[in-house]
């Protein structure tokens, strides 16, 4: 039960990380961002080509979110922001951006799964009967320390005081001076960074492959809805709720329909509020 | 004989707030509803009840003795009531001739004008043709109602629809509603701050303050109600 | 008049489209017979695909150094390559329509996905060889158009089991299956059924959904049974995936399995770690082309691993030979183009000659029996440090049991 | 009138012109033509509730998929290949009401997330019933219909459709799509029943994509998870975006467009992606009406200017295409 809890939470971090990107992207955009799967393979395979070309393992994870996070703005500098005026057409321009990425990674990489190496591979922590690799280890730990830094960013920083105005109303922002561009550019920035401490946190446990985030990005979209649309804590808390009941129902009821256990209590809270949470988290980043 | 629409101790609330706290009036065939107020005084969710777009906390409204409230705002149109909003809302490209057929097709069968009549009633003849985004803003607030009337009401609620207009304007509409009032016999709820529009419009008029009736009675009384004029009229 | 200007841009658009990429089709009786293959090159399978084209390849080359006869006159094959991006239902009926009707090509090999090869079959008959799939419960059963040319699981699993329980000391296994993964599945069939007859107890059997990325709960379960060893059910790309996962989870014993795993794809898929991921590794397939004790397959290995810089799979010395089969068939039909006498002729072919594979010919000396040819089976291990595998054990299967084992000396390289 | 003629005379013509491709194209070639037809098929159904209503639906892949694998299955227990069909079609029509009833309150992008989701449970079951599915490597389908019945149904089903979607177009059921499209709360006041029309809207939507369903199975021979995706349902909502969303020849603009590019252009693994990934991006950007939209506004331009110099009147056009 416990080692069930202990993925379960694994689980959540990862959800979690990926779901802050997208909901500080739809905060203040109100873009539902697909190309950030594309974001996080291009990162890990930056990553995977700067350690198999010699680098230290910690020079190619940076450079990996280095890449992640240009990508990321450049999503928004060359799509995005023409479609500011027309949500509607957001979801159109989203998928084609996926395309776009995937298919670049897999035209630069081929189809066929890669393997993430990292310095600390065959550590294992053991505790009491619970076990995790520390390749499980070092995702928690890097959640945990990115999510806090964006809390600080936004509690502590007049730019993140200036995100949390945008995200609560874009055109009283526009109205107090302050410059939205640059608010956009810097969500898909922050974004952008998460998505590449996503993958290379758990590209070393999987594979590095174009697909490779498809279903955490389904999950993490579970993630924002749950949390309220433009809510980074709900985010937080969504992502821990949803690994949690992802992993339990995976281990107990049948591993096969893992997602479907999220997509359930997703249906559930469109059935209960048809707005989401965000009724009540009305817009807001933190 | 007894008053076309019942209003009976309705109320409203969103969360813990109550925005209409125990309103009731009655109205009757071709008569108008002044409805005044401050801001947040639940002018506009009164008007919302009535209309269906919300339900009722508690409370019942009815029409010729039938419920309307509560089932939504299609079935309440299909009762007999329509409304306008604070906004101009009207189907984006679609000329008012084609917004007019629609509306008109939602009728079942309830008297009302045809479509061209509609239209000139409320000076919009030479617009009929033309996309709803494309008309100055006070003839879409007339666009507006006339869609309302197309489907033919028996109770019809504008939400402040002299908003922009200049006194000819307005007293044009007034006259229009009127007609309307008289020669259908639809009984009228006007929302509005524009005491010179309203006034000699209608023929009763209902105070609201937070949330509640605060006094009702005819223009001349209202106009006289120190309660009225201390917290509202006063400050106007 | 907007509805038909329209109707006749579409009309122009889809015609435009469609005769922009005409394909010649073959003559019927030319000099430069074409046969179509349909490869797993590249998706999940890619593992696959590619070693088979290049068997292929050498055995085309070296079949039209000699050509062969059919009708009087002398022949050189060509092979026309579909890439089935391991979505046969999809992708690979697209190309088996492609090969057979704008092809027209009378013969096809091909690798994965028979059952759903079908129903085309039914509306256009082709024979169709295939060089990789052993699945549990076989493929022949599906349409009389199929053959295979190699042993099917039931040949090779027993060994696993024997091996293990003699050589391992194994009394206890746990099985991890690919859920969805017909091969995987037959496996675990098929594993349950030895160890029952060896006297092994199976102390876990859990799955993950194939297209999982975290296999983490069916490995805690297959572990936390405390099992003397593992057996990995499923092909190459799926299970050493969950190989790795396994070994960072902290177990050490040994691990079984039967997907044919070699070296370079240890390397490719395990990363930096993949020797001492590989450490105690036991497979039970087809004999490799490496281990073989037949001169011909030792050499075919010895050219292969020369000219492709790659360790050669069991699967790639059938590629090799399946020119020769189709030459010999062509020849015995005395056609090049009926699909249907080609199809007759190779029930009765005999080994032909050219072949590497180690046929294990049936009665009266024909190389397929009920339309399957088969070859024997082995166990072989990895050797640490080395980059290869050594033969542990050489057997074959009767009545579900191993006979005829034989052990090489344990030795590496 | 005219417009009705016109209208019918283009559901005849595409009628022809599917069967035309289906039996004169092969390999290859050929299966571009199914899956053009059949997306066409699919997209008339998509063009009531997405088209017409502005609904965002992403359940049409699953839908399609429901429909090619209820028949497979349904074919297997020994029923008639029609009464196959039609229970399928059925079924996945119920389906589509218990969707449209789960998500009747959530609109625009959350319609979009919820229906997606659903898609994604529905590859799920797919990919993991196996007993019933195959699998993820797809299952055979029994073939009830010959190839050639089954190619007359694929080509009288687009003229069929399209000549039904041009009816319910000009209808009031049509006028209330579109109204609820253009303000659904607006709608709402002038006493359209806006549930229950999008509820219609969604069963015929969900029928249609379950009926090109069933013919692709018959045509194919067989189904797989990996054809049914929320990447194909996306797909499937650009390309009618692409062609001309409530156009009636917007499917058909669509679907040529969309799979000719993933099928035909062979520039390599990817490319032909990234090139789709491109131009979606464009024609969002630059004709928010798709391709018909952009060509009807460019006829207009042009006629405008022709009238402007020659002086002549214009004649009126229907509001078709």
């Amino acid at each position: 039960m416990s080692q069930v809890l202990v993925n379960g939470v694994f689980l959540g971090c990862l959800f979690a990380v990926v779901a802050v990107g997208l909901t500080l992207v739809y905060g203040v955009m109100e873009v539902p961002n697909f190309a950030h799967a594309g974001v996080i393979v291009l990162s890990a395979y930056t990553t995977w080509s700067a350690s198999a070309a010699g680098l230290p393992f910690a020079l190619a994870a940076l450079a990996g979110i280095a890449c992640g996070a240009l990508v990321s703005v450049l999503t928004e500098v060359l799509a995005y922001r023409w479609i500011i005026d027309r949500p509607a057409a957001a979801p159109a321009v989203a998928l084609g951006l996926m395309l776009i990425l995937q298919n670049v990674a897999l035209r630069l990489y081929g189809g066929e799964g890669r393997s993430l190496d990292t310095p600390y591979d065959r550590v294992l922590l053991r505790l009491g009967g619970v076990s995790l690799s520390g390749v499980k280890a070092a995702l928690v730990v890097l959640a945990v320390v990115s999510l806090l830094a964006l809390h600080l960013l936004l509690s502590r920083t007049s730019l993140g005081r200036a995100m949390r105005a945008v995200a609560q109303d874009r055109e009283a922002a526009a109205i107090l001076g302050i410059p939205m561009r640059r608010q956009y550019a810097l969500a898909f920035l922050i974004a952008g960074v998460l998505g590449g401490v996503a993958a290379i946190a758990y590209a070393p446990t999987f594979q590095v492959s174009p697909y490779m985030a498809d279903e955490v990005l389904l999950s993490a979209f579970v993630v924002v809805v749950l949390g309220g649309l433009g809510s980074v804590w709900g985010a937080v808390a969504g992502g821990l709720v949803l690994g949690v009941v992802e992993g339990l129902g995976s281990a107990y009821l049948s591993p096969a329909y893992q997602s479907a256990f999220g997509f359930l209590l997703l249906v559930s809270i469109l059935v209960l509020r048809p707005g989401g949470l965000r009724s009540t988290n009305a817009r807001r980043v933190a | 004989m007894s008053a076309l629409l019942v209003v009976e101790d309705v109320v409203k609330r969103f969360g813990g707030v109550a925005a209409v706290d125990g309103v009731s009036f009655t109205l009757d065939a071709g008569q108008v509803l002044g409805l005044i107020g401050p801001n947040g005084s639940g002018k506009t969710t009164l008007l919302g009840v009535l209309a269906g777009t919300h339900d009722p906390t508690s409370g019942k409204v009815t029409l010729d003795g039938r419920t309307a409230s509560g089932r939504g705002a299609h079935r309440a149109v299909s009762a007999g009531i329509a409304r306008t909003f604070q906004t101009t809302r009207l189907f984006g490209t679609w000329t008012l001739r084609e917004a007019l057929r629609l509306a008109h097709g939602e009728r079942r069968g309830r008297p009302g004008w045809p479509d061209e009549q509609i239209a000139n009633l409320l000076g919009l003849g030479d617009a009929l043709d033309r996309p709803g985004a494309s008309l100055t803003s006070a003839a879409q607030r007339l666009a507006m109602i006339a869609l309302a009337l197309a489907t033919g009401p028996r109770v019809l609620l504008l939400d402040e629809p002299a908003v922009g207009m200049d006194g000819t304007e307005a007293a044009a509409l007034a006259a229009a509603v009127r007609r309307a009032a008289g020669e259908l016999g639809v009984a009228v709820v006007v929302v509005d701050h524009n005491m010179q529009f309203l006034m000699p419009l209608a023929d009763t008029v209902l105070v609201m303050a937070a949330g509640a009736v605060l006094a009702s009675g005819t223009p001349a009384q209202i106009r006289s109600d120190e309660a009225v004029i201390a917290s509202y009229l006063g400050e106007a | 008049m907007r509805s038909r200007s329209a109707a006749a841009l579409v009309a122009a658009a889809v015609l435009t489209a469609t005769t922009a990429c005409g394909s010649p089709s073959g003559s019927p009786d030319s000099d430069v017979v074409k046969v179509g293959a349909i490869l797993s090159l590249s998706g999940i399978y890619a593992t696959l695909g590619p070693a088979q084209k290049n068997a292929l390849q050498m055995g085309v080359e070296e079949l039209n150094r000699t050509g062969f006869t059919v009708g009087g006159r002398k022949r050189t094959l060509e092979i026309s390559y579909a890439d089935d991006r391991s979505d046969a239902a999809t992708t690979g009926v697209t190309a088996l329509r492609e090969l057979v009707q704008s092809q027209k090509v009378p013969v096809i090999a091909y690798g994965l996905g028979s059952d759903t090869y079908v129903p085309q079959l039914q509306r256009q008959p082709v024979p169709m060889v295939n060089m990789l799939d052993s699945s549990y419960p076989g493929i022949l059963g599906l349409s009389d158009h199929l053959f295979l040319t190699r042993g099917a699981s039931p040949t090779y699993v027993p060994g696993c089991l024997y091996y293990a329980k003699r050589k391992l000391g194994t009394t206890s296994i746990s099985v991890i299956t690919a859920k969805g993964e017909p091969y995987g599945e037959g496996l675990t069939q098929l594993v349950t059924k030895s160890a029952q007859a060896e006297g092994v107890r199976i102390a876990a059997n859990s799955e993950f959904p194939l297209s999982s990325t975290d296999y983490s709960n069916a490995i805690s379960a297959a572990v936390a049974a405390k099992p003397d060893a593992v057996y990995l059910s499923s092909v190459t790309a799926v299970i050493l995936p969950v190989l790795k996962q396994l070994r960072q989870s902290g177990y050490t014993g040994p691990v079984i399995h039967s997907a044919g795993v070699n070296p370079n794809q240890a390397k490719a898929i395990l990363g930096a770690q993949y020797d001492s991921i590989m450490k105690d590794n036991y497979d039970c397939a087809g004999t490799l082309p490496t281990t073989s004790q037949d001169p011909a397959a030792q050499a075919f290995a010895k050219d292969y691993q020369q000219r492709y810089d790659e360790y050669p799979q069991d699967l790639t010395m059938w590629a090799h030979d399946f020119p020769f089969i189709v030459a010999a068939a062509m020849t015995k039909a005395d056609t090049v183009s009926d699909p249907a006498k080609i199809e007759q002729a190779l029930k009765e072919i005999d080994v032909p000659q050219g072949t590497v594979s180690g046929w294990l010919p049936g009665d009266g000396g024909r190389l397929f029996t009920d339309r399957n040819a088969r070859t024997a089976s082995e166990v072989t291990a990895w050797c640490p440090g080395q980059d290869t595998l050594r033969s542990a054990m050489v057997f074959d299967v009767k009545d579900d049991a191993v006979v005829d084992p034989t052990f090489p000396q344990e030795t590496c390289g | 009138m005219r417009a009705h003629v016109t209208a019918l005379g283009g559901a005849v013509g595409l009628s022809v012109l599917a069967y035309l491709l289906l039996t004169g194209l092969s390999g290859d070639q050929g299966q571009v033509a199914l899956l053009v037809v059949v997306w066409t098929i699919a997209l008339i159904g998509l063009n009531l509730i997405q088209g017409l209503g502005g609904y965002p639906n992403l359940a049409h892949a699953a839908f399609f998929g429901g429909g090619a694998y209820l028949s497979a299955v349904l074919l297997d227990t020994g029923l008639p290949m029609t009464v196959a069909a039609l229970l399928a079609v059925a079924g996945v029509m119920a389906a589509g009401l218990v969707v449209a009833l789960v998500f009747s309150r959530t609109r625009g992008q959350y319609f979009a997330i919820g229906t997606m989701f659903f898609t994604a449970v529905a590859t799920l079951v797919f990919t993991n019933a196996a007993d019933l599915t195959g699998g993820p490597n797809g299952r055979p389908v029994a073939l009830g219909y010959s190839l050639e019945a089954t190619v007359v149904l694929l080509a009288a089903s687009v003229g069929v459709g399209l000549a039904l979607f041009h009816w319910a177009s000009v209808s009031r059921f049509g006028d209330r799509l579109r109204a609820i499209r253009a303000d659904e709360d607006l709608a709402q006041h002038v006493g359209v029943p806006t549930s229950r029309v999008k509820l219609l809207a969604m069963v015929c939507s969900a029928g249609a994509a379950a009926w090109a369903g069933v013919l692709f199975g018959q045509y194919n021979g067989v189904v797989a998870p990996s054809q049914f995706t929320f990447g194909q349902s996306f797909l499937m909502f650009v390309a009618l975006g692409l062609g001309g969303a409530g156009r009636l020849l917007g499917p058909a603009v669509g679907a040529a467009v969309v799979i000719g590019l993933t099928q035909l252009l062979t520039l390599g693994p990817g490319v032909s992606q990234i090139v789709l990934g491109v131009l979606f991006i464009l024609v969002t950007l630059l004709a928010p009406e798709g391709v018909l939209g952009g060509v009807s506004a460019l006829a207009r331009r042009v006629r405008a200017a022709r009238t402007g110099r020659a002086d002549r009147s214009v004649r009126g056009e229907g509001a078709v295409a």
